[in-house]
């Protein structure tokens, strides 16, 4: 799988669990390569949220862990790492769900995710400004408190606050979600960018199966939590059965043309 | 055929920022009506209004040709609104059927020493409201899930919950807040289906929010294009498709 | 005339007192949404370690130095054994857990440095000095102005600055503080090592007054009225509640007590935080809870 | 998919498969009646039943009452002694100034006397919300109290404000014995445990956690919050009274104020989180846990011999810090409490003969 | 059975908490002297086994203690209990009676317990508050010059807003009524870390003399604030429990001058003392881990308990023969206790222990006190064994006494059998 040159981020035969019971992920593989843009698929349930939090370590906030497996990130396990050991070294995610600090304002919600980088305040402001650029709305709601913005703005403010950090590795939940047409757009072309002309690495979880491999370079299909199906984006696209049967996506492209 | 909902003149702002300016608009009786618009034109903010969640600066909400004085959510409920929102606003802790089951609450006629004594009332009436949730369940397809702690379901399933819970009661008025968010194809084709579904066999007036144009085009009669607060299209899903206002403020110029 | 006066000035410098022990909950509610009922314990511990540092003859610098030090690695230790493994919990359980560790650090202050009561001279004469006919002494006047040095101090320090947004980051959502890295550890170390800092320094003055003993940790129910009035996570609506409550309390004890054959203030502080929040439910400076749909 | 099935409906529920899980529960509780009701009062000695099984039950109880109002309807109360007290000087002034009620009647008019004083206290909440309930709730701790203490009409003019039971007899039959106290709290407890079963499983309860879980859903979704917070504030309290008044006069003989203080408030709120929130039965758990604790501490130390080896005073210290201890493992070991420890037990006794 | 041929002891301490400091001096003082007399072969030869159950000042905890040892310990007989706390002695009133064991509460007790008749199985030994207030009232008179000179005079009574505080309200409203003195009553809300408004209230009143019924932090605070009044610290008059060492050091210099009402003088100087300091505290064998605490008013207070007890005991063996005591038989002793003069001489504690003769009618004896006054590092006692003018509360007490025995439809008591 690896005709993208060095693996960097391998996840190995996950299996992971809510509470005691619930066996949410049974033995999930895959590789992000460095520089590629990989997309997660899978119907509701499928584990997708799952094994983004199993990378990034968030899973014991709902009560889950990861009971076997390992998960690597360019050549070192990162399984277990504290949370914010696992940011800095570069993995940063986007949450399923838009959780944005509800009581800070949109500027502070930026400001703090560019903290870990220690920047001074002028760098800081030019971060900030780039993310205003990008999502010309937020900057009209800068000193608006972000618990009351309207849920795509507030997906804009988790997303931009993401980006505040400058990851290598960018986990996204649903990027998609709540964000109209254009927007949408918007982001999958500020990732297209920021892949090209920055090496960031992807990996996105996303409903909008046709949307997300128009843009990605390989793709997973997961199923009560297990890989049933990866490829690159290209063969995926072309497999219209599969993808029907899965997405009800006839292969015809709904969104970008 | 009479407007289920008429939306006159409202203006709503947050300190000094206007969410809405004298928006107006009408929803006929039985019609599903799709509101779009980029992000924070006001979309939730209007079904806020409607159902008494936000006060409305100005402006009148008209439902059923009566106007709808004072609305609170208790009211709204009271005269037959449902509503689901666009972070699930589910009871997290609480099992799929005590969710749908609290969609009832306010049909119940019990009092409260005969359900803490399970006498007079409470069985029959715990028959009947047992009995609406587990078919809503099943229309819904989601029964296998009955005991399910909702919190720990998929996002997508949480939808479907919320959706259950708004038409337990089987209001006259619906208003979804975007409930195909986090869906994929297959499974909004399904939704969409259920919403058509309870749109004509119920007879129920809907008002939805959502940013899949496709869905849009394919499920409503009637759509109402939101930006900055204002309306910048009203008609069939066909017209609005067309209105360059539309195309530049919201659908890009790729459509 | 002038006795009113001076019911109401030593009301409200007491209550100065009073919002220098508000403080220390402010701190740890702001990065957590809990309130800590161990800061009581923490005025107690602080306050024990420094007069039996202080009695074995080390000078007073020395001895705030090394009791700093000792509240220091009691956050730390706090942080690893009891805040860590309870992230993102819900704060009812947060509230638990701070009260069993109060049990756990009086019992420890307790075990370690006696029951004795101790007598603590800062050396601030509490002489009123007549300005004007008015009960003020300089301990009065010292009480005021490390109280409100104290309050510019911390709300500079977690106002907007990096530390205090972060602070505030983790209070709202901790799962979205880690995601981008905030480390909560770290967050957490510092906030309840100031948070001693302040116990010390509100337990050093109170301990002057009444002495120091075990009935330091109940100034914890004196402190509460006077947070919820100024609204939890406020630094300066502690001053603020504090001399609202303190100066009412008085009056209370001494113009309603009579009339209800009692003495008023153990409970009368509370009612009056309730009227309150009947017209702000959130304190007079509190944060608005945001929840929208 | 169709609407149709509005019509035709399917019903699940009974035919999902708890069936072996069913039959265990069914038998633990057969078992547990019959040792509530059969074994113990036939085996448990004076000291036994005085001052661990009784006290155990009581404060259930009163775990309970906060617990509907915490657990089920996520109102915060830092008063719950408050209505504890109110409950036993009601029971006390009662049996003393109306002798021809029966005792019954006396238990459920203190409850409601409670109530009413819940419902009073419990008004604030329909404007303040989360911690800040704690305000009121504590107005109504230090103020009922400093009530009770300061007018000595309560205390019947008693010198020491020290009440004592005068009768405890029901329908000419004495229960003054511990065995009799004993019945007499293990019936009230079993009434008023199933009293709380109904109303969490009706519509009262699903209203409750709902507004617990997502006040503004709830409002939108037709609860009517003012109500049913009030109703949770009348409920929580009236069981709080009942268990006080057998707190003073099944267990203590007699009642002051101090008895109701803060820190029994908080010992019931410690009940209810240690037990589990949201739980009937783990209520008893975490009483059992908050009342035998320090009692077994301070057994075990002579037992093992320690005071040989440490001084009494350490000693005396030494068991709050494990206390506090204890409670912070419990809190981090079990999120749910000990009612899910026991109800995991249950069930890895009922498939455990499937696995073989 | 291993303890069958001793006397049970249960002791109720409390040794953590706010009311540690004036337990742990207590406990100190009562193991120290069991620990002497058991070195010199127990009571008339029978041991004393002492058995600490904490309590935390809390009345369920007491109660379980009391379950626990009610009916002995390992086969060592309770002839008595002597609690330690007087919520508690109210608490167990009704179930003492019921288990038939006497309860002896060394001058804390309820005052209508005074009344044998009524109340068989309690004993509030030694002193009670209705009579401190009338030592105090006589104390004042006798610096003024006279009882005569008590009309006119503003005294306040500064007390703690509690049972125990507001027992004195009763007795003086009595008294002023007689002796024509204002009374003025001023409460202070649990638990006293801030008087300011009261002190100044005072001042602005004009009293000149103040009884100050407080407890813990309550009493420093209130001696500190007189002093930031202005109310000189000599004309205070601290209650029993505002009288010791813990009660004035935290309030420094300005508690020189303070005086304070004793049943239990401070100082080692005492016969019994020097010989408990040369056998038990030089040795090493004192229970205080401070040993600076000997001889510290509540030291003694642990002392006095002890001697009662010891004497009570020594009182039942005189007549049952010289082996541990049933409950029954305690109470008989108890009811027969008479520590002379020189019986208080012979054990050493001449100044210490005041004379106490009960009876089966009497259960606290001649209640007596002394003043005592800070100087700064000791306590100096002013005045030799004060008694109050008992016989003015006498009606008011027992037909208190005999409203509970209404009350409680309690049946006369059966004449105690000699
Ligand atoms: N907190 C939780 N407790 C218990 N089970 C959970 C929890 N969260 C998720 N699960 C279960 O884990 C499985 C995987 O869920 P996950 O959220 O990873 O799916 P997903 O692919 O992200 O779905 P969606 O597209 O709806 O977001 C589901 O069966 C779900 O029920
Ligand atoms: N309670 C509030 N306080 C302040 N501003 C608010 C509040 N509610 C909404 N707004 C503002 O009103 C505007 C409209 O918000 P609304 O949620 O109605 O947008 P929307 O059309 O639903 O957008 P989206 O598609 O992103 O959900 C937003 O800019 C938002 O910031
Ligand atoms: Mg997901
Ligand atoms: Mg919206």
């Amino acid at each position: 799988m690896s005709q993208h040159g060095t693996d960097v981020l391998t996840v190995d035969n996950v299996e992971s669990v809510y509470g005691d019971s619930v066996l949410a992920l049974q033995g999930v593989s895959l590789t992000v390569p460095r520089g590629s843009i990989v997309a997660l698929l899978g119907a509701n349930g499928a584990g997708k949220t799952t094994t983004l939090k199993a990378i990034s370590n968030l899973l014991g906030a709902s009560r889950g862990r990861v009971i076997r497996g390992d998960i690597t990130w360019a050549g070192q396990s990162i399984l277990g790492l504290d949370p914010a050991r696992v940011v800095r070294q570069g993995i940063v995610q986007v949450l399923e769900g838009r959780h944005c600090f509800a009581h800070l304002t949109v500027e502070e919600n930026l400001a703090s995710g560019g903290f870990l980088r220690r920047p001074g305040r002028q760098a800081l402001r030019q971060d900030i400004d780039r993310i205003y650029d990008w999502f010309p709305r937020l900057k009209q709601k800068q000193r608006t408190r972000a618990g009351l913005l309207s849920g795509g703005e507030q997906q804009m403010v988790a997303i931009g606050r993401a980006l505040m950090a400058k990851p290598t590795l960018m986990l996204l939940d649903e990027p998609s979600m709540g964000l109209a047409p254009m927007i949408v757009e918007e982001i999958f072309e500020i990732i297209r960018q920021l892949n090209r002309d920055e090496g960031v690495t992807f990996l996105l979880a996303e409903q909008n199966a046709n949307l997300v491999l128009h843009y990605a370079d390989h793709g997973f299909v997961l199923e009560n939590g297990r890989v049933v199906a990866s490829g690159t984006a290209e063969d995926l696209r072309q497999a219209q059965d599969f993808m029907a049967y899965y997405f009800g996506d006839g292969g015809q492209a709904a969104v970008p043309a | 055929m009479t407007a289920a909902l008429v939306v006159q003149d409202v203006s709503l702002s947050f300190q000094g920022v206007r969410a809405l300016t004298s928006l107006s608009f009408a929803v006929e009786q039985g019609e599903i009506c799709a509101l779009i618009g980029p992000n924070g034109a006001g979309k939730s903010s209007l079904l806020n209004v409607i159902n008494g969640v936000y006060r409305a600066d100005s402006g009148d909400i008209i439902v059923d040709d009566r106007p709808f004085l004072y609305p609170t959510p208790a009211r709204a409920a009271r005269i037959g609104i449902g509503r689901t929102f666009q972070n699930n606003a589910l009871f997290r802790r609480m099992s799929v059927i005590d969710n749908v089951l609290t969609g009832l609450t306010r049909q119940g006629k019990a009092s409260f020493l005969e359900l803490a004594l399970r006498i007079g009332r409470y069985s029959a009436e715990q028959r009947v409201e047992r009995a609406q949730a587990e078919d809503i369940l099943a229309f819904l397809d989601i029964s296998a899930h009955r005991d399910a702690i909702v919190g720990q379901l998929p996002y997508g399933l949480q939808k479907r919950v919320e959706l259950a819970r708004a038409l337990v009661a089987l209001p006259k008025l619906l208003l979804l807040d975007e409930p195909m968010a986090g869906m994929n194809k297959n499974e909004k084709a399904e939704l969409s289906q259920f919403i058509a579904d309870v749109n004509r066999q119920l007879g129920t007036t809907i008002v939805l929010i959502e940013h899949d144009i496709g869905v849009v085009m394919g499920l409503s009669h009637h759509v109402v294009v939101l930006d900055y607060g204002r309306k910048v299209g009203d008609g069939t899903p066909e017209e609005v498709r067309r209105n360059p206002d539309v195309i530049a403020a919201y659908l890009g110029t790729k459509h | 005339m002038l006795f009113l006066i001076n019911i109401i000035v030593a009301g409200l410098l007491s209550g100065l007192m009073y919002a220098l022990v508000a403080i220390g909950f402010v701190l740890i509610y702001k990065a957590s949404g809990v309130f800590n009922f161990a800061q009581g314990a923490m005025v107690l511990l602080s306050a024990l370690t420094f007069v039996t540092l202080n009695e074995h003859g080390l000078p007073f610098w020395l001895c705030f130095i090394i009791t700093v030090g000792v509240l220091i690695v009691a956050a730390v230790l706090i942080e690893f054994l009891v805040l860590r493994p309870l992230v993102n919990r819900s704060p009812d359980t947060l509230f638990m857990a701070t009260l069993g560790l109060s049990f756990v650090i009086e019992g420890l202050a307790q075990l370690v440095l006696g029951t004795d009561v101790h007598q603590l001279d800062l050396g601030i004469p509490d002489v009123p000095l007549k300005l004007y006919g008015l009960q003020v002494s300089d301990f009065d006047l010292f009480t005021a102005v490390v109280s409100i040095l104290l309050v510019a101090v911390l709300a500079l320090l977690f106002g907007k600055t990096r530390v205090g947004i972060s602070l505030r980051a983790v209070a709202d959502n901790t799962l979205a503080a880690q995601s981008i890295g905030i480390r909560l550890p770290y967050i957490w170390r510092i906030v309840w090592s100031v948070a001693g800092v302040v116990a010390l320094i509100a337990g050093l003055l109170w301990g002057n007054r009444q002495g120091v003993q075990f009935s330091l940790s109940l100034v914890v129910l004196k402190a509460m009225p006077v947070l919820i009035i100024g609204g939890f996570s406020s630094i300066p609506g502690a001053i603020v509640g504090g001399l609202i409550v303190g100066a009412t309390e008085n009056l209370a004890d001494i113009y309603i007590g009579p009339l209800v054959h009692g003495a008023v203030s153990d409970w009368f502080a509370y009612i009056l935080a309730t009227a309150f929040l009947l017209i702000r439910p959130n304190g007079l400076f509190g944060e608005k809870p945001i929840q929208r749909v | 998919m169709s609407a149709s099935k509005l019509a035709g409906a399917v019903h699940f529920g009974a035919t999902l498969s708890h069936g072996p899980l069913l039959s265990v529960r069914r038998a633990a509780i057969l078992i547990a009646l019959i040792a509530v009701y059969g074994v113990i009062p036939i085996l448990g000695n004076d000291y036994w039943l005085n001052s661990l099984i009784i006290p155990t039950i009581v404060m259930g109880l009163a775990g309970l009452g906060l617990n509907l109002l915490m657990g089920y309807a996520g109102l915060m109360s830092l008063g719950s002694a408050a209505f504890m007290a109110t409950g036993a000087f009601a029971t006390f002034n009662l049996l003393l100034r109306l002798p021809f009620l029966p005792l019954p009647v006396v238990l459920l008019l203190s409850g409601l006397i409670a109530g009413l004083g819940g419902l009073i206290f419990g008004l604030p909440s329909l404007r303040i919300r989360g911690f800040y309930l704690s305000a009121p709730t504590l107005g109504a701790q230090f103020f009922l109290t400093w009530l009770f203490q300061t007018y000595h009409w309560f205390s019947n003019n008693s010198m020491s404000l020290v009440i004592s039971a005068p009768r405890l007899e029901i329908f000419g039959y004495d229960l003054s014995s511990s065995r009799g106290r004993y019945l007499l709290v293990a019936v009230t407890a079993g009434f008023l445990l199933l009293l709380a079963h109904a109303i969490i499983r009706s519509r009262i309860g699903r209203d409750w956690m709902a507004i617990r879980d997502m006040e503004v859903a709830a409002s939108v979704t037709g609860v009517p919050i003012a109500r049913r917070k009030l109703q949770a504030y009348v409920v929580s309290s009236v069981f709080l009274g009942i268990a006080g008044a057998l707190w003073a006069f099944a267990y203590l003989g007699t009642a002051d104020s101090n008895t109701f203080s803060l820190d029994k408030s908080f010992q019931v709120l410690f009940i209810v989180l240690i037990g589990g929130s949201a739980s009937l039965f783990g209520n008893f758990i975490g009483a059992a846990f908050i009342v035998l604790t320090p009692i077994v501490l301070d057994i075990l130390v002579p037992v093992l011999g320690l005071d040989n080896y440490i001084d009494q005073g350490s000693i005396a210290n030494i068991e709050p810090i494990i206390f506090g201890a204890l409670i912070i493992f419990l809190l981090i070991k079990e999120p749910d409490g000990l009612a899910s420890l026991f109800s995991r037990t249950i069930r890895a006794l009922s498939i455990w003969p499937l696995r073989r | 059975a291993d303890h069958a041929n001793e006397q049970l002891y249960p002791l109720f301490s409390y040794r953590t908490g706010p009311y540690a400091p004036a337990g742990i001096p207590q406990w100190g003082g009562i193991r120290d002297y069991f620990n002497y007399i058991n070195s010199h072969g127990g009571i008339d030869g029978v041991k004393v086994l002492v058995q600490e159950c904490e309590t935390a000042y809390t009345l369920e905890r007491a109660f379980e203690c009391y379950e626990r040892y009610k009916h002995g310990y390992q086969g060592a007989q309770v002839a008595a209990l002597f609690d330690t706390s007087s919520g508690f002695d109210a608490a167990i009133s009704d179930e003492a009676r019921a288990d038939k064991l006497p309860v002896v509460s060394v001058a804390g007790g309820r005052e209508d317990a005074v009344d044998g008749a009524v109340f068989p199985y309690q004993f509030p030994v030694l002193f009670d508050y209705w009579t401190e207030s009338s030592i105090v009232i006589n104390y004042i008179a006798k610096q003024l010059g006279g009882l005569d000179k008590l009309k006119g005079q503003k005294i306040a009574t500064v007390y703690h807003d509690s049972g125990y505080g507001r027992d004195t309200i009763e007795p003086l409203a009595i008294l002023a009524k007689k002796y024509g003195f204002i009374d003025i009553e001023i409460p202070v809300a649990d638990p006293g870390e801030q008087q300011q408004a009261q002190w100044q209230q005072i001042k602005q009143q004009g009293v000149n003399w103040v009884f100050l019924r407080a407890w813990g932090v309550m009493t420093p605070v209130a001696i500190k604030t007189a002093a930031r009044v202005g109310f000189p610290s000599d004309h205070i008059i601290g209650d029993i429990w505002s009288g010791s060492e813990e009660d004035v050091k935290p309030a420094g210099s300005a508690a020189i001058g303070y005086k304070a009402v004793t049943v239990f003088p401070s100082g080692s100087n005492f016969a019994i003392s020097q010989t408990l300091k040369k056998e038990i505290i030089d040795p090493g064998k004192s229970d205080l881990r401070d040993t600076s605490k000997f001889g510290s008013v509540y030291y003694n207070a642990g002392l006095v308990a002890a001697i009662i007890y010891s004497e009570a005991i020594h009182t039942g063996h005189e007549k049952f023969g010289n082996r541990p005591l049933t409950p029954a038989e305690g109470q008989w002793a108890l009811e027969h206790l008479d520590i002379t003069p020189e019986r208080v001489a012979a054990l050493g504690a001449t100044g210490l222990l005041s004379p106490l003769k009960l009876s089966p009618e009497d259960h606290e004896g001649e209640p007596s006190a002394k003043i005592q006054q800070w100087d700064g590092h000791h306590w100096v006692v002013l005045t030799g064994w004060l008694n109050g003018d008992r016989a003015l509360f006498h009606d008011a007490i027992f037909a208190k006494a005999a409203a509970y025995a209404k009350q409680k439809n309690l049946p006369p008591r059966t004449p105690v059998t000699n």
